[in-house]
């Protein structure tokens, strides 16, 4: 188990340190000279531009370039942006704790949602039930997040007036939680089915239901119980699709998050911002997904105990 | 011992009838079948796949996959209620309880994520109203029952730390410790290792007499039946075919279908007397001469992956060698995880070894190149397991057979269509066959496609990993056959994989047996079939159970792990080797 | 080991009554009611982007083609757009645009993805691991960051973004060829053909691939209606296609300052993207029925 | 981690969010009263050396003063600097300054403080301020109230600088590194409380507020305790929560102003002279538009009046000239006779002299800068110029990206893409923008010419109005009749504003500064 965790994290750690990587070259992939896009603005001259280069460690090769940035970033810092000229890493952390709740809100919703309509589709299998839960799924799957939003936002904040549309209250996460949520319940939904289907036509519940077991029971602690395992070990993809769904979903609904601030930096050709962001994101993601193993780990005693 | 007919039946099937599907896709998978159980009675439903054994036991009890399988008739009188008919609380509470059940597969039978402890007392807490202490006093009594050690901490134990015995133990006393009027099991002992097989038999015969339980087994297994059952159904395609006293079956069965069904099951003893294969060509070519030479095989299979450490691993093959003659057979017999069909993958050099040496025809196996090695596969094919799963389902029959002559570019065009269309005559397929994809073949007819690709070189030896294994009896018989005709006309090397000690019997010229990836006896076939000096050859052996009710399995030899010999070979006879 | 065991026999009854073995790929495929109206929609898009220009009543980019913010009515079956244009007639056009996309991006991460996958699956040992190692790593960025990635290095357009998207799937595609190829590797068939003496060459294109393109049908059809709803969020966010393209995820987002003056704008766009990426699901879900008859039995 | 980023992780939790927002929003002593202003976008920086955007400047203007102040027509007058002497040759300009102004942190304001600032728009890299504040060589204190500043060439809008936004001053004490980002100490009537990067400034009336020179009637602090100005970047979100009171005052959907203002439900109030110009300007180091026959084209395809009319429906402006109505120099007469009216006739036979033609349309990519809805007027231009044979790629980017591509652009002569063209916008209160963008080596890098250079040389170094004026529309008419800088309309960003009932007294100065100092809030 502590062999497993510590496997995970270190695996965590690769991921990181790729991202690094690819953050470093991304900046060389840019057709052009990067300096002259990033601060050619009216008023550079060309020395400044040469001094913002040589402050940047972007005269160096590349290699030099890599350790300075690791080094760098062992210190917490990010560089600066280039829009307001401020550490990147604070305009992330001050902006990430929105995605945050917005990215567990929509978890949250995915995951009651979703896993039990899946299960009930997968118990009820063949049945109207079934079928109208898997339509309902795959058109869920089908929906563009920011359509859905769109639609939420006419409806319930537009046409019916339930919910403010601005504003840092609580009542504005609902509906960019609901989009990206339900959004997210429709694949979960899919997934959980699918699990729960194997599980049933496992023999593990074959022998339960022989030993003449409660329906209930044979359902809550044999089959979802086993059933549980494999959707939670997708839920750390889960979270990773919901912190990039939250992008796009933040943008419909001007949420202050992680993911507006991206798409700002990209439209700025912010590129210390835009490393800063991919980072980030690889970090959470990589760090969400040990968590997610490790809860997984401990669901399961096959990795619990060995 | 006779059960008295005069008793009344304890369950009573008539008419059962079961469907899968619907309308069109109707497909009756039982059709009108009756049978008694007395108490205290075992009575075994025999039959080959697909003859509707299990699934109509399955029903019994209200375990047929919903909606896809329909109960269309008949009634199962037990206690005075037709369990067909019951509703499903009722049948509930029966299940569990008063008929209980064993399955198959004790790898996957037991709940992967509750502790054994939970599995062994809900049923008696749901059932008996039992408080959570008495059924786990009453778990812990059944654990010693079925022979397990340490019964308190097996109760706090996961499935996956015990081993398939182990786990088939948990089953039998799970399914025991209800006190249940009947208990079914459904292939009970056929995933195991025969030593395991013949062990749980044992303890289920004891079971049931301490118990007075009436069991219904469910097997393919003749020499099960023989071993354990008082009377016999037999059933083919839904259809109970014959029914009657073990003895009766097996002396004098009445219906052809069953006649051909004990013809065709190998007997261990059969071929004692012979010391070598039978012949089954009027004239065997004449080969001679040493074609295989092995010595200090070893492989150890390492975990892979990025943080793998790289001490650890599983010794597969530990100083493995043989000879192995032009036109001979070497069976390689040994239970799973022996190391058998990796020694035989080595010799083909389908995995590297981590030292050792192989020649085949005088050559270094694993001195050759890549570009030598692909030539020399010409003189050594293999034939697998699984028939389904060794043919590529893309690619038709024809081209399948073809295909290790156009690799070798030993012929092509006209000369070669007529050369397949040979061989599919050969192996007994037809010449229309030759345009068909391998999911419209049969298993046997799948595994003659197999020989006819590994013939159709022309090769000195064949490795035959389990060749017959995942085929019913009647088939095996068949292509056996094949196999000792082929060998014969001509005069092909076999190396034989196999578990089945009286297949090995029939097959080969010279018998090696594996433990734990060491050859522990080598020798001739009566030698070490007839005079077996090593312990575990002689467990292996008395292990097997026996197709004939009238002799008994003696008493198990009991084989202490701990003290088997493994070390080196050492001759005892000439040619017969044994581990010292 | 496995001797008639209940439950492969239980299958093999399945099977049997099932007859779905039996019958053509394409009989299967019509059979399910997925497959027939992934099939229906798919075919129906098709036809849109060829026929649009007898179709579509109007110039998709004429302005003042009818008054502006025109709801919809029998000369403007979906409305105009703050432009004067016909909303239908660009949302036809835009079916072009949308199977450039999937084409285009499929095409993309189908190639890179298989040849990946194939390399590190069939390769073994170091290779394997870092490739994968690799993919993973990428995999785990999520498409949208990759695809974002790729935009600030080339700069926003529907042209880049479909290239983007591409080049953000590839690692999924390679997981699956790869699992897909370990899978097949791991079957006797494959070893069969090694023990027959086949070069690396024929085992690649003559057993491993073939049985690895079922898959790859199955995930690339699914893939296309991920691209194109990626495609389309992107263009909502203004980084793919740009004025005066008919892409419906910019046509969509041309709509949001409008949602309450003119929702036609935004209920229509969205409706041609939720039917068309429903389309190629449902036909994906089909196909895969269709391959594999045991799915159908979930 | 550093710890001192832990702190604004967890400022607002997620979950106590709906506990702690509530006592956010009425975190201010009972009874307090706060305007909410939302935009559709944030500041960059609250360091007035370090961003350009209108956005930022609205902000700074909020917490900074600056020496002199403009009237409402636009002349800057007496502020912070009660008076002022220039040197007979034009380079000295010594202030002398009100007393008693506070900074934000209770120390003095003084001439160390003007030394302070200007010598840091100077010496600190990036600033992007450098070249606006004129030829500076020497800032000097002469006693705490007065200060010398030396110009190295007369600079004829020196002064008019010194009113706007972009010298603000900046007090001394601002020496921290979060100087810009979380700290910015000024004198102006409001004071930063917290700056939400992406969300919302907080700033609190600063009680020392002296207005020395504002042309608005309150002479004192603002009479509301607290400004938030919060990011809101949907125009239809803004509206919804303008109607439900969540915010006061904000820009509307520009389609929906009419229905407003029909309804009544809120003020709509319309900023004059902006100084706000957009102007069509072209990479002339390449094709196409390296031949005065494409750009003269492109301004006689497009239709300006159409375009702003569907868009904008009367709230902007034609615009004749390179410098936007309200500044000096502003004549539509005048420009108007070196103007391109809508000729596509005309268009299409420029091109087909160059050889272009309906099968072979002049390809090209136009710039512009995203929100506002310029991408809807761009597409409409995109329209008119496909109409006479030119076909124009668009490519919608945040400004300073766009003042980045442009100038790329020009100084790749030898790229193998045809040449851009874009869609500028520049605000200025002087003509000596013209200056700044064309004067060698120019902002852009763009058209240059010897004889262009002198003529803005004099434009700088002529002081007296009369003269300047000629000056002034000389270059002016060089521009145009080159096609370099073709004014399209004005204004054309923040310009208008829904405002709430409750709210009275909001003014927008000249060169859009909306001030505060007079609002007064009543119970809505």
């Amino acid at each position: 188990m502590g062999k497993f965790i510590v496997q995970r994290f270190l695996a965590a750690l690769v991921t990181i340190w790729i991202a690094t990587i690819a953050v470093t070259i991304l900046i060389h992939l840019v057709p052009g000279d990067p300096v002259r896009i990033m601060y050619g603005s009216f008023q550079t001259t060309p020395e400044e531009l040469e001094a913002i280069r040589v402050r940047l460690g972007l005269d160096q090769p590349i290699w030099r370039q890599y350790i300075m940035y690791i080094g760098r970033l062992l210190q917490g810092d990010l560089g600066n942006s280039i829009v307001g000229d401020q550490p990147v890493l604070d305009i992330l952390l001050t902006r990430f704790p929105a995605t945050l709740s917005l990215t567990l809100a929509s978890l949250a919703i995915a995951v009651v949602v979703g896993m039990s309509l899946g299960f009930l589709a997968a118990y009820k299998r063949g049945t109207w039930v079934d079928v109208s839960s898997m339509v309902l799924a795959i058109v869920g799957v089908s929906m563009p997040h920011f359509w859905l939003g769109l639609l939420l936002l006419f409806l319930f904040a537009l046409q019916l007036q339930w919910l403010p549309v601005a504003g840092g209250d609580w009542r504005s996460l609902i509906l960019p939680a609901m989009t990206l949520g339900l959004a997210n319940a429709a694949v979960l939904a899919r997934l959980t089915r699918s699990a729960m289907i194997d599980i049933f036509d496992q023999d593990f519940v074959r022998t339960a239901r022989a030993k003449g077991l409660p329906k209930s029971i044979v359902l809550y602690r044999h089959a979802l119980r086993s059933g549980l395992v494999p959707v939670v070990s997708m839920l750390g993809l889960q979270f990773a699709y919901l912190m990039g769904g939250a992008i796009v979903v933040e943008n419909v609904f001007a949420w202050n998050g992680v993911g507006r601030l991206a798409i700002e930096a990209v439209f700025a050709r912010d590129y210390p911002l835009i490393q800063g962001f991919i980072l980030f994101f690889a970090t959470i993601v990589a760090l969400a997904s040990v968590v997610i193993d490790v809860a997984y780990a401990f669901l399961d005693p096959r990795i619990r105990y060995s | 011992m006779t059960p008295e007919m005069t008793q009344a039946p304890l369950l009573s099937v008539r008419d059962l009838t079961i469907a899968f599907g619907k309308g069109a896709f109707r497909n009756l998978a039982v059709q009108n079948l009756s049978y008694d159980l007395m108490p205290g009675e075992t009575l075994a439903i025999v039959g080959e796949s697909g003859s509707g054994k299990s699934v109509s036991s399955m029903a019994l009890l209200g375990l047929l996959p919903p909606r896809s399988a329909t109960i269309e008739g008949g009634s199962a009188l037990f206690e005075g209620k037709d369990l067909l008919h019951l509703p499903e609380g009722e049948i509930r509470g029966i299940r569990g309880d008063r008929i209980t059940m064993i399955f198959q597969e004790p790898m996957t039978s037991l709940t992967p994520v509750l502790r054994i402890g939970l599995q062994l007392t809900e049923a008696l807490v749901e059932h008996k109203d039992m408080s959570k202490a008495q059924a786990e006093a009453r778990a812990k009594e059944m654990l010693e029952l079925v022979g397990l050690d340490d019964p308190e901490r097996r109760l706090k134990q996961f499935p996956h730390e015990l081993s398939g015995g182990m786990r088939q133990r948990v089953m039998i006393a799970m399914a025991m410790a209800a006190d249940p009027a009947i208990l079914i099991a459904d292939e009970p002992t056929t995933a195991l290792d025969v030593t395991v097989q013949a062990q749980i038999l044992d303890l289920m015969r004891d079971l049931k007499h301490r118990f007075g339980t009436s069991i219904i087994l469910i097997t393919h297994d003749m020499g099960v039946v023989a071993e354990m059952a008082d009377r016999v159904v037999v059933m083919n395609r839904g259809r109970k075919v014959e029914e009657g006293p073990v003895a009766e079956i097996f002396s004098a069965p009445r219906e052809a279908y069953t006649k051909k069904l004990l013809d065709a099951v190998p007997r261990l003893g059969a071929f004692a007397a012979a010391a070598a294969p039978r012949t089954v060509v009027a004239q065997p070519k004449q080969v001679s001469g040493r074609l295989v030479h092995t010595s200090g095989m070893n492989k150890t299979f390492r975990e892979s992956g990025l943080f793998a450490s790289k001490s650890t691993g599983t010794a597969a093959m530990q100083d493995v060698g043989f000879d192995l003659d032009a036109g001979e057979t070497l069976a390689l017999v040994g239970e799973s995880g022996s190391g058998k069909s990796t020694t035989g993958r080595a010799v083909l050099r389908l995995l590297e070894l981590d030292s050792g040496v192989i020649e085949v025809d005088g050559t270094d196996m694993r001195k050759l190149g890549t570009n030598a090695m692909r030539k020399a596969r010409r003189e050594m094919q293999m034939i697998f397991q699984d028939p389904f799963a060794s043919l590529n389902p893309r690619i038709s029959a024809g081209r399948l057979v073809a295909e290790p002559m156009v690799i070798h570019g030993l012929s092509s065009g006209k000369e070669m269509e007529d050369r397949v269309e040979q061989l599919f005559l050969r192996v007994g397929l037809e010449s229309d066959h030759i345009r068909r994809y391998p999911h419209e073949f049969s298993g046997g007819q799948r595994q003659r496609l197999s020989i006819a690709r590994a013939l159709s070189v022309n090769p000195k030896l064949i490795v035959a990993d389990e060749p017959t294994s995942a085929l019913d009896v009647s088939v095996q018989a068949q292509v056996l056959d094949l196999m000792l005709e082929l060998q014969q006309s001509l005069g092909l090397a076999y190396l034989f994989i196999s578990h089945d000690m009286a297949v090995v019997e029939e097959m080969a010229h010279r018998v090696a047996v594996m433990r734990r990836g060491r050859i522990v006896e080598i020798g001739p076939r009566q030698a070490v079939l007839n005079d077996p000096r090593h312990p575990y050859t002689r467990a292996l052996l008395a292990a097997v159970p026996v197709p004939d009710p009238g002799r008994t399995r003696g008493a198990l030899p009991v084989i202490d792990a701990a003290t088997l010999p493994m070390g080196a070979l050492a001759e005892v006879a000439p040619q017969h080797q044994v581990a010292q | 080991m496995v001797h008639g065991s209940s439950t492969a026999e239980l299958a093999d009854t399945l099977a049997t009554s099932g007859a779905a073995r039996k019958r053509s790929f394409w009989r299967a495929l019509l059979a399910s009611p997925s497959g027939l109206i992934g099939l229906f929609v798919v075919a129906l898009l098709v036809f849109c982007a060829i026929a649009a220009p007898v179709i579509a009543p109007y110039d998709p980019l004429r302005m003042a083609a009818g008054p502006r913010l025109d709801p919809p009515s029998m000369g403007y079956i979906m409305g105009t757009d703050d432009f004067g244009r016909d909303v239908f007639s660009r949302i036809l056009y835009g079916a072009r645009l949308t199977l450039q996309i999937g084409v285009i991006a499929v095409g993309i991460s189908l190639t890179c993805g298989l040849l990946l996958g194939l390399v590190a699956g069939y390769s073994s040992g170091w290779t394997e691991r870092v490739l994968m190692r690799l993919v993973d790593v990428l995999f785990s960025f999520t498409e949208i960051v990759i695809a974002l990635a790729c935009l600030a290095i080339f700069g926003v357009g529907l042209t880049n973004a479909m290239i983007a998207i591409g080049i953000a799937s590839i690692p999924f595609y390679a997981r699956v060829t790869h699992s897909v190829v370990l899978v097949e590797k791991g079957k006797p068939y494959f070893e069969a053909a090694i023990a027959a003496g086949a070069s690396h060459v024929r085992l690649i294109f003559i057993h491993l691939l073939p049985n690895v393109v079922p898959t790859l049908i199955v995930i690339g059809t699914l893939g296309v209606s991920t691209a194109v709803l990626a495609a389309a969020g992107l263009s909502f966010l203004g980084l793919g296609a740009q004025p005066p393209q008919p892409e419906w995820g910019f046509m969509l987002s041309s709509s949001r300052d409008l949602i309450s003056r003119a929702p036609w704008m935004m209920i229509f766009p969205g409706l041609a993207i939720a039917v068309t990426v429903l389309g190629f699901n449902l036909l994906g879900d089909g196909i895969r029925e269709a391959l594999d008859p045991r799915q159908r039995q979930r | 981690m550093d710890r001192r980023h832990l702190k604004p992780l967890w400022r607002r939790p997620v979950l106590s969010a709906a506990i702690a927002l509530p006592l956010a929003v009425t975190g201010v002593a009972a009874g307090a009263q706060e305007l909410v202003w939302a935009r559709y976008g944030d500041i960059s920086s609250l360091d007035p050396h370090r961003a350009t955007s209108t956005l930022s400047m609205q902000v700074w203007d909020q917490i900074y003063d600056t020496l002199l102040s403009f009237d409402m027509e636009g002349t800057p007058g007496p502020n912070m600097a009660k008076s002022w002497e220039v040197s007979e040759d034009g380079l000295e300009y010594t202030f002398t300054l009100n007393e008693g102004i506070m900074c934000h942190d209770g120390s003095a304001f003084d001439a160390n403080d003007v030394k302070f600032t200007i010598d840091r728009a100077f010496g600190d890299t990036p600033s992007l301020t450098r070249t606006s504040w004129g030829p500076i060589t020497d800032v000097s204190v002469i006693d705490p109230l007065t200060v010398k500043v030396t110009l190295g060439s007369t600079f004829g809008a020196f002064l008019p600088f010194l009113a706007d936004s972009f010298s603000s001053m900046v007090c001394d004490s601002n020496t921290a590194d979060t100087f810009g980002s979380t700290t910015a100490i000024g004198t102006g009537p409001f004071s930063l409380v917290e700056w939400v990067k992406g969300d919302e400034i907080v700033l609190d009336t600063n009680p020392d507020y002296v207005n020395w020179g504002e042309p608005i009637d309150n002479a004192g602090p603002p009479q509301f305790d607290r400004l938030i100005i919060r990011t809101v970047p949907e125009p239809q979100t803004r509206l919804a929560a303008l109607r439900t009171g969540e915010v006061h005052i904000a820009e509307p959907p520009f389609d929906d102003v009419a229905a407003i203002k029909e309804a009544g439900e809120l003020e709509i109030m319309v900023a004059e002279n902006t100084g706000q110009n957009v102007f069509w300007e072209f990479t002339i180091s390449r094709p196409p538009f390296d031949d005065i026959r494409a750009r003269q084209a492109v301004a006689y395809a497009t239709d300006a009046q159409m375009a702003i009319d569907i868009i904008y429906g009367g709230l902007s402006q034609r615009e004749w000239c390179p410098i936007a109505r309200g500044v000096f120099g502003n004549d539509q007469e005048f420009c108007k006779q070196y103007g391109y009216e809508y000729n596509p006739e005309k268009a299409t036979e420029l091109l087909a002299e160059m050889g272009y033609g309906p099968s072979n349309p002049l390809e090209t990519t136009m710039f512009v800068w995203t929100g506002g809805n310029r991408h809807k007027l761009a597409e409409i231009f995109q329209a008119q110029l496909a109409q006479v044979g030119i076909k124009a790629a668009i490519e919608i980017m945040d400004i300073g990206t766009m003042n980045a591509r442009v100038k790329e652009q020009n100084e790749s002569p030898d790229a193998d893409t045809p040449g851009t063209f874009d869609m500028m916008t520049w605000s200025w209160y002087d003509p000596d923008i013209l200056y700044q963008l064309w004067h060698s080596p120019g902002a852009y890098s763009g058209y240059q010419t010897p004889e262009l250079d002198a003529m803005l040389e004099e434009t700088r170094t002529t002081i007296e109005p009369e003269a300047r004026l000629k000056k002034v529309q000389a270059v002016i008419k060089y521009l145009m009749e080159n096609a370099v800088h073709v004014g399209l309309y004005t204004p054309g960003w923040e310009w208008v504003f829904a405002v709430r009932p409750e709210v009275e007294g909001f003014k927008i100065g000249p060169f859009l500064h909306p001030n505060f100092q007079d609002v007064t809030l009543s119970d809505g």
